[in-house]
């Protein structure tokens, strides 16, 4: 059978199993409407604002910095697979290893850049804020 | 390699002079333009050159250099003078020096460019000239126009702005045309021309003509081209209908330019039309010999009329010289010795009589600040030398013998009366009754100016001119005179390379 | 151990298809091989939801308890497990309060999102005696990649909630998770680069080699064995990426009152709360496969290693859970992108070098 | 010499450095992010544009990419997904002048800006994309060196976070490359579902030997091919992707315009002419899909040029006006593809690839001056340029000379270029007429194109200032790479032999191959 | 079991045809973002039905290639969106309006 009908099979149960016990609930819990009960929880107080907030800029930053090295990783699975078997194939280890270590090297200097100009850093210090402003 | 230096040595005193500090532009610009007039001078002294340029005459000063290769055409870096080149050449190098000598009065700003850009078009002249590959030919061409554009348009008059961009544009479009005629010519020789080399097109011209290009036939082809390269020179010449560009310019453009202008630049066109239309289409030049000789001839009639209708004493210039311009055109079409060749003198004779004319005209506008003819009166009495050299040119103008515009169109219409077009006598008899009103406008103009009364009211001393204006004067009156004496001294030359054009021409 | 490399312990026949055959299902051609697939996949589903039914509402708190010496449920059933059953029974029939402003589509696509991508990672596991519902060519990265499905499921939780807190709590997680997911994929690599493929079955056969004889004894070519600085690496960043001590930020009950879960009630709560503990089994399965061996053990059956391995790292979760303070949102962000990042890398381009050099 | 004991991936060298130079750029920002070293970062970017610039031209001198006795041969790479020959170096040469000129001008341009060091280098990415692309043998490496190409410009058209204009400018780029990225790489996809390969040799072999597949899949395969066109003409600027190029020149910081405008057409326009020649020859092609490919590039062609003509001449603006301008220069040097229909077709091609190299001094030198504009904070209007000669000569003589080059009057090398194109396509329209309303179309574009060149050059050099103006500052690097851009289109004339034979005859190699 | 390759054309047709119409129709940046993803994956299916259908791994491997690239893609995309969202307080792209379109 096909792994992937398998994988599909599992997918339904996934889903399955979790609307079956909400169509339980559904049945079973008791629905008493009222409206003060639905208001945001905020400890207690009255609910102030939206939840459009700003939030910290370096939430995107780490996310642009993941887009980039989640699909160097994509590169870099086929290579790791077959690494061995090129080994195996006497292909020269400069050939089979040097053109991953150049593609490491070169994310790794983005990874050094990014770092160094604080794309990674969640909260400046003080220090860092004075020289910002300068 | 002299024509070479002659053009290097312009081009980089265009580029010393557009670097220097305006203080010193101008003197320092003359200082330059020395070198090329006496090297052009010196190029006329050893001149060995014999026969036309085009018809495989021996060249003087000679250079040719591989350029690049175009498909199946070759291009190269080809030139060389002949009998006609060279009066012209040496125009242009005296013409320039003169020029520069008489902006040091009128131009107060920007110095450095002004005479940069006069070099630079100095440099273009020579080039255009002296070039014998079409390419090349045309580079310098073109390159004229934007240096000359440019001081029409930041020295010139009030409405400056205006007439330089109409004589950017029609002088534009007529190139575009001519070139665009030339280049059908060219492929319509299909394989017998290899180069843009003009010695070689004209021979393979000579020697059976186009094939044909895109369906139409050889002699179409060649009536085709004929015709527009004609328009396309008409329009640089210019020849009525295509002259309204040239008052604007001439009244508009500082002194030095209207001097350049009307002294070399005009005579772009005749010498294109010489050795184009006139040297590579003996056959087209018979068929279309009538309107041709027709258009000349109301050009100076026109050009003559339309100079007495005018008050302003540079658009009467102007106009006179679209007037002048007939007769070249005249002389041209006639198709012999003496008219081609007194052509081709009369080419040299206006550069320095209209050249003259202008810097005179020029010195009245510096001193009083006017140039039309209704404001003034006794010039005489105020600037007796300036106006002296003015009355002077007015006559060799009229063509007044023993100066060259009389040897000039002498010549003209000695050839034109025997020339084989038809009705050749009754061109000659219209176009000698243009001299008439030449004589009449100017007559009356000066008569209006220079005499009677001073009666300008300015709140400004009006005094004698400077004498480095005056002096520039009297060396070309000098010239004027010497060549009104001895046509030989240039004429021998000319007829040298017209013999091979005509020969056969004749008709 | 001796013989146990003897022993075959991936079975190449997987588990539909030994079903089919078990079942007599195969006989009534697709429609039986699919209902054989689907009676495999609900074997696999509920297993896993046993486990952590087991493991959230008892487990964890004797774990707990014991480790801060206190007594926890014990009046249910034998210590206490009975409370599984009754908190189920509770949670189901509580009211569902929904909040307002809460985005509906999305606020209940969430729990449905966590845990059916928990589940479906198991699909591709080998759990021994043939266990295994499927086993594709790019097993290992069909993991990674279904596991990090939940962070969407939490975003969208966190967002839809309508809650400044779970908004928070969802920003947390989703930074996180992309903050640990490339070392945990990166030491994964380093994996791949022994085994040479990435189907888990095969991944788990190559640990089935001996890697060195001590004493006698043939201890197995486990990978966290042959590289156990890989293997402390991934354990933390699988962690970080299931969002357990120290590194529990999206919830930090301390600081943004429950994170991405604070609206939900009932049996949403159920199900997200589920699904956590569906993905620490996960990661703990991810890691018994490709580093521990899958379900390879002496003596009891693969089944129960295998069990026993994925408990043993959810022990080690709950240990961490008491034994060690929460990181600050800047340092989980900070240890993540300078320290394992890098950590990963160089690992990944040790363990490559190494190979290399000594192939 | 010694290329022969170099390895073969050097042969790659010039892309190589310009990556190099971007990574070393990198480092530099990385040690010292605050760093307001202007001239350390723009020298080494000056630096790395003009050693792949020297590297490239001491390969071609040296023969490499020549086929004949003694030279080196076209150097197959990776199994040919590069090929470094003639054509490829040929335009390195253009990207690595373009590249250095903005480099050394970008160095006055972006005096206050924050983000120095990543601007160069992803100048250089982007240079290194358009490198690549040269030397690109297969539509993989082809769509990795566009994007490489396309991902910097975005960013670099939106560097000035703070700028409406360019942010804007950013975003319309961005959004129209991401469409046409995307209509690329469909079009590749069904290009190797006809043909079963990436590679061009190999698609163009498939075609030839005419195999059932492909003969099935022919409508599959005229829809890639003209999706790959729609590609193509997003990266040159053509019709009818060109809608990008007024706003992104208009809102990019101006060295980038001229970047963009230069560099990446001609990057886009090598990756056209190496497709089209390379992977689908003509008679093959047409075989299979029934339709002649020229066709769709003589119809870009002439609505091309026409179009961009038109619309500049209704600009107020000035950038916007160099804009259409270089939509319709486009159109002109996309006649080198229509001209493949006919004997001669690699000599169309050659005067468009000389085209392309005249036009990276020229139109650069433009898009520079604009910059200088920009710099001394006059206006961008055709007014506002009024009578700056008086104050900046030399630059406006530059500017002239760029102006008058674009419009194509002779002497400078716009001329000669379009000549070379015109009389080429004349001659090849003896064996295809259709080529003679291409000829006609060029013609009458210049002509027209001369009105709104030579407005500029009147508002500098002969309208007066409408507002007096404060003395203005004469940035050295500016005016240096201004300078040198039109030195260059007036020196390129004496070298022109040289360039024409480099171009036909690289032009030649992959037309009849 | 294998599905015939022209079923697969037809499914990335659809796909990116779904990307086309919202590229031309969505004014909001991120969902025109999305569209844009969609035709970049019909592409990916077509190219994995053809190695499927041609027997050779080019096309998925063009398929990696193109998936990096397209993360890229978003990756500049949502930073020129973030400072358009500064800019001018809304990613719906036919906001800015500061050059004429």
């Amino acid at each position: 059978m096909n792994d992937w009908i398998a994988i599909g099979a599992l997918a339904l149960v996934g889903v399955l199993i979790p609307v079956g016990m909400m169509s339980v609930s559904y049945l079973l819990r008791p629905t008493v409407p009222e409206t003060s009960k639905r208001a945001t929880y905020e400890s207690g107080e009255i609910p102030t604002g939206g939840t459009r907030i700003r939030f910290n800029i370096q939430y995107y930053m780490v996310a642009l910095l993941f887009v980039v090295f989640d699909i160097e990783t994509v590169l870099l699975f086929p290579w790791a697979v077959a690494y061995q078997d090129a080994l195996a194939a006497d292909i020269p280890l400069v050939r089979a290893l040097g053109p991953m270590l150049l593609f490491v090297a070169i994310l790794l200097v983005g990874l050094a850049w990014a770092w160094r100009t604080g794309a990674v850093q969640w909260a400046q210090t003080p220090r860092q804020l004075e020289t910002d402003r300068s | 390699m002299m024509i070479e230096a002659l053009i290097a040595v312009a081009l980089i005193g265009a580029l010393v002079t557009f670097i220097a500090p305006n203080r010193i532009a101008g003197k320092l610009a003359f200082a330059i333009s020395l070198v090329p007039a006496a090297l052009s001078l010196w190029l006329f002294a050893a001149f060995d050159g014999s026969g036309n340029a085009l018809r495989d005459g021996e060249l003087a000063f000679e250079s040719q250099a591989a350029w690049l290769e175009v498909g199946n055409y070759s291009i190269s870096w080809f030139v060389g003078l002949d009998g006609i080149s060279l009066p012209l050449v040496v125009l242009t190098t005296i013409l320039c020096t003169l020029a520069i000598v008489s902006s040091w009065t009128p131009i107060d700003e920007r110095e450095s460019q002004f005479y940069g850009l006069i070099l630079f078009i100095e440099a273009n002249l020579i080039g255009v000239f002296a070039a014998l590959d079409f390419f090349l030919w045309f580079v310098f061409w073109e390159a004229v126009l934007i240096p000359m554009y440019l001081l029409i348009g930041i020295w010139g008059g009030p409405r400056r702005k205006y007439a330089a961009i109409k004589f950017f544009v029609y002088t534009n479009v007529a190139s575009l045309v001519m070139f665009g005629a030339f280049i059908a010519l060219v492929f319509g020789l299909g394989d017998s021309v290899t180069s843009f080399a003009l010695p070689e097109i004209t021979t393979a011209m000579l020697d059976g003509g186009p094939e044909g290009l895109f369906g139409l036939g050889g002699t179409t082809l060649a009536s085709v081209v004929f015709v527009a390269m004609f328009l396309g020179f008409a329009v640089k010449v210019p020849i009525v209908p295509f002259h309204t560009w040239l008052p604007d310019a001439h009244v508009e453009a500082p002194t030095p330019a209207s001097v350049l202008l009307a002294g070399v630049l005009l005579k772009m066109g005749t010498y294109a039309l010489l050795r184009f239309n006139f040297t590579m289409f003996p056959d087209q030049v018979a068929t279309y010999a009538v309107p041709i000789a027709a258009i000349a001839v109301i050009s100076v009639i026109y050009g003559a009329m339309l100079a007495l209708a005018q008050t302003d004493l540079k658009r009467i210039v102007a106009y006179s010289s679209v007037s002048s311009m007939g007769y070249v055109i005249l002389g041209l079409v006639a198709y012999t010795q003496f008219g081609v060749g007194g052509a081709t003198f009369q080419m040299v004779s206006h550069g320095l009589i209209s050249g003259l004319m202008f810097m005179a005209v020029g010195v009245i506008y510096n001193a009083t600040h006017t140039r039309m003819v209704t404001d003034m009166s006794g010039m005489a009495d105020r600037m007796p030398i300036a106006v002296g050299i003015l009355i002077a040119g007015a006559f060799g103008y009229m063509g007044l013998p023993l100066m060259s515009g009389f040897a000039a169109e002498y010549f003209i219409f000695f050839g034109a009366f025997g020339s084989g077009i038809p009705y050749a006598p009754l061109f000659t008899a219209l176009a000698m009754f243009g001299i008439v009103i030449v004589a009449g406008y100017l007559l009356f103009a000066l008569q209006r100016t220079v005499f009677g009364p001073y009666r300008l009211e300015t709140d400004y001393e009006v005094g004698r001119a400077p004498v480095h204006d005056v002096a520039s004067m009297v060396v070309l009156l000098g010239l004027i005179i010497a060549l009104g004496v001895a046509p030989d001294l240039i004429f021998d030359m000319i007829t040298d390379a017209i013999d091979p054009i005509v020969q056969g021409g004749e008709f | 151990m001796s013989g146990m490399a003897s022993v075959p312990l991936q079975d190449t026949v997987l588990l539909p298809e030994r079903l089919g055959n078990l079942t007599g299902l195969d006989q009534f051609g697709l429609a039986g091989e699919l209902l054989a697939t689907l009676i495999g996949a609900i074997f696999v589903g509920s297993l896993m939801l046993t486990m952590t039914a087991l493991a959230g509402p008892w487990a964890k708190r004797k774990i707990t308890a014991s480790f801060t010496d206190r007594i926890s449920i014990n009046q249910i059933g034998p210590a206490g497990i009975g409370i599984i059953i009754a908190d189920a029974v509770r949670m189901l029939s509580k009211e569902l309060i929904v909040p307002e402003n809460a985005d509906r589509p999305a606020w209940d696509l969430a729990p449905i999102v966590v845990v059916s991508s928990a589940l479906l990672g198991f699909a591709v596991i080998p759990m021994g005696n043939g266990i295994q519902l499927a086993d594709p060519e790019v097993g290992l990265a069909y993991v990674f990649a279904v596991s990090g499905i939940a962070s969407l499921g939490l975003v969208m939780a966190g967002y839809a909630s309508a809650n400044k807190y779970s908004m928070l709590g969802g920003l947390r997680a989703v930074a996180q998770n992309v903050a640990y997911e490339i070392p945990l994929v990166v030491t994964g690599m380093s994996v791949v680069i022994f085994a040479g493929t990435l189907q888990m079955g095969e991944i788990v056969a190559a640990q089935g080699e001996t890697f060195v004889t001590i004493v006698g004894i043939d201890v197995p070519r486990w990978y966290a064995l042959v590289n156990p600085f890989a293997f402390v690496l991934f354990l933390v960043a699988n962690f970080a990426e299931v969002g357990r001590n120290p590194f529990d930020t999206p919830e930090a009950p301390t600081e943004i009152v429950a994170g991405y879960q604070t609206e939900y009630s009932s049996v949403y709560f159920v199900l997200i709360y589920l699904g956590e503990f569906l993905h620490i089994f996960l990661g703990g399965a991810i890691i018994a496969t490709i580093f521990l061996g899958g379900p390879a053990g002496p003596v009891l059956p693969g089944i129960v290693w295998f069990i026993i391995k994925i408990w043993a790292v959810f022990f080690a979760t709950q240990w961490l859970r008491s034994a060690v303070p929460r990181v600050r949102i800047d340092q989980l962000i900070e240890i993540g992108w300078k320290g394992l990042l890098v950590l990963a890398f160089a690992n990944l381009v040790l363990t490559a070098v190494i190979v290399g050099l000594i192939a | 010499m010694a290329v022969l004991q170099l390895p073969e991936w050097t042969a790659l060298a010039p892309a190589l450095i310009l990556a190099g130079t971007a990574l070393i750029l990198f480092l530099i920002d990385s040690i010292d992010p605050h760093s307001t070293n202007r001239t350390l970062l723009a020298g080494t970017a000056v630096l790395g544009s003009l050693s792949s610039l020297a590297v490239a031209v001491w390969y071609t001198a040296a023969g490499v990419g020549a086929t004949g006795i003694d030279n080196y041969g076209v150097i197959d790479l990776l199994g040919g997904q590069f090929v470094v020959d003639q054509l490829a170096l040929y335009f390195m040469i253009i990207i690595a002048v373009v590249t250095a000129l903005v480099a050394v001008a970008s160095h006055d341009y972006l005096r206050d800006h924050t983000y120095q060091a990543e601007y160069y280098s992803l100048v250089m990415l982007a240079a290194t994309g358009m490198s690549t692309m040269a030397a690109s043998n297969s539509l993989v490496t082809i769509f990795i060196a566009l994007e490489l190409t396309s991902l910097p410009s975005y960013a670099l058209v939106a560097i000035l976070k703070d700028n409406r204009g360019s942010v804007e400018a950013g975003l319309k780029y961005f959004l129209i490359g991401a469409v046409s990225s995307a209509i690329f790489v469909y079009g590749v996809s069904l290009v190797y579902g006809a043909t079963g390969s990436l590679q061009l040799t190999n698609i163009a072999a498939v075609l030839e030997s005419g195999d059932g597949a492909v003969a099935e899949m022919d409508g599959l395969l005229g829809l890639g091919i003209l999706m790959l066109i729609g590609g193509i003409a997003f990266k040159t600027a053509s019709v009818p992707f060109h809608f990008w190029a007024p706003e992104a020149y208009e809102g990019a910081p101006a060295p980038i315009a001229a970047f963009l405008s230069s560099a990446s057409k001609a990057a886009g326009f090598v990756l056209a002419f190496r497709v089209f020649t390379t992977a689908f020859p003509l008679e093959a092609t047409t075989a299979v899909i029934g339709v002649d490919w020229t066709l769709a590039f003589v119809i870009l062609a002439i609505v091309t040029m026409t179009v961009g003509n038109f619309a500049a001449a209704t600009q107020e603006n000035v950038k916007r006006m160099l804009a259409y301008s270089s939509i319709g220069h486009a159109g002109y040097v996309l006649i080198g593809l229509a001209g493949l229909s006919a004997d001669g077709g690699e000599l169309v091609m050659g005067a468009a690839m000389m085209h392309l190299l005249v036009y990276g001094f020229m139109n650069t030198g433009a898009f520079l001056f604009v910059g200088l504009a920009e710099y001394w904070g006059v206006g961008r209007a055709f007014e506002d340029y009024n009578g700056l000669s008086t104050q900046a000569p030399f630059a406006c003589g530059a500017m002239a000379i760029f102006m008058f080059s674009l419009a194509g009057v002779p002497p400078f090398g716009g001329f000669w270029s379009k000549y070379l194109l015109y009389s080429a396509t004349l001659e090849a329209a003896a064996d295809n007429t259709v080529l003679l309303v291409l000829a006609a179309a060029l013609v009458i574009n210049s002509a027209l194109s001369l009105y709104y060149y030579s407005r500029l050059v009147k508002a500098l050099w002969i309208e007066e200032p409408i507002l007096d103006r404060d003395s203005l500052a004469q940035p050295t690097a500016l005016y240096a790479a201004i300078v040198a851009a039109a030195v260059m289109t007036v020196v390129i004339l004496p070298a022109f032999g040289p360039i024409a034979d480099a171009a036909t005859e690289a032009a030649a190699a992959i037309v009849t191959q | 079991m294998t599905v015939d390759v022209q079923y697969y054309v037809l499914l990335s047709m659809a796909v990116f045809c779904i990307g086309l119409f919202g590229v031309l129709t969505r004014r909001n940046a991120l969902l025109f973002l999305m569209s844009v993803e969609l035709m970049l994956n019909a592409a990916n299916i077509n190219l994995i039905a053809f190695a499927f259908y041609h027997g050779n791994l080019t096309g998925q491997l063009f398929a990696l290639f193109t998936m990096a690239l397209a993360a890229a893609e978003v990756a500049v995309g949502l930073g020129i969106i973030l400072v358009l969202y500064r800019n001018f307080r809304d990613v719906d792209v036919t906001v800015p309006r500061t050059m004429r379109w």
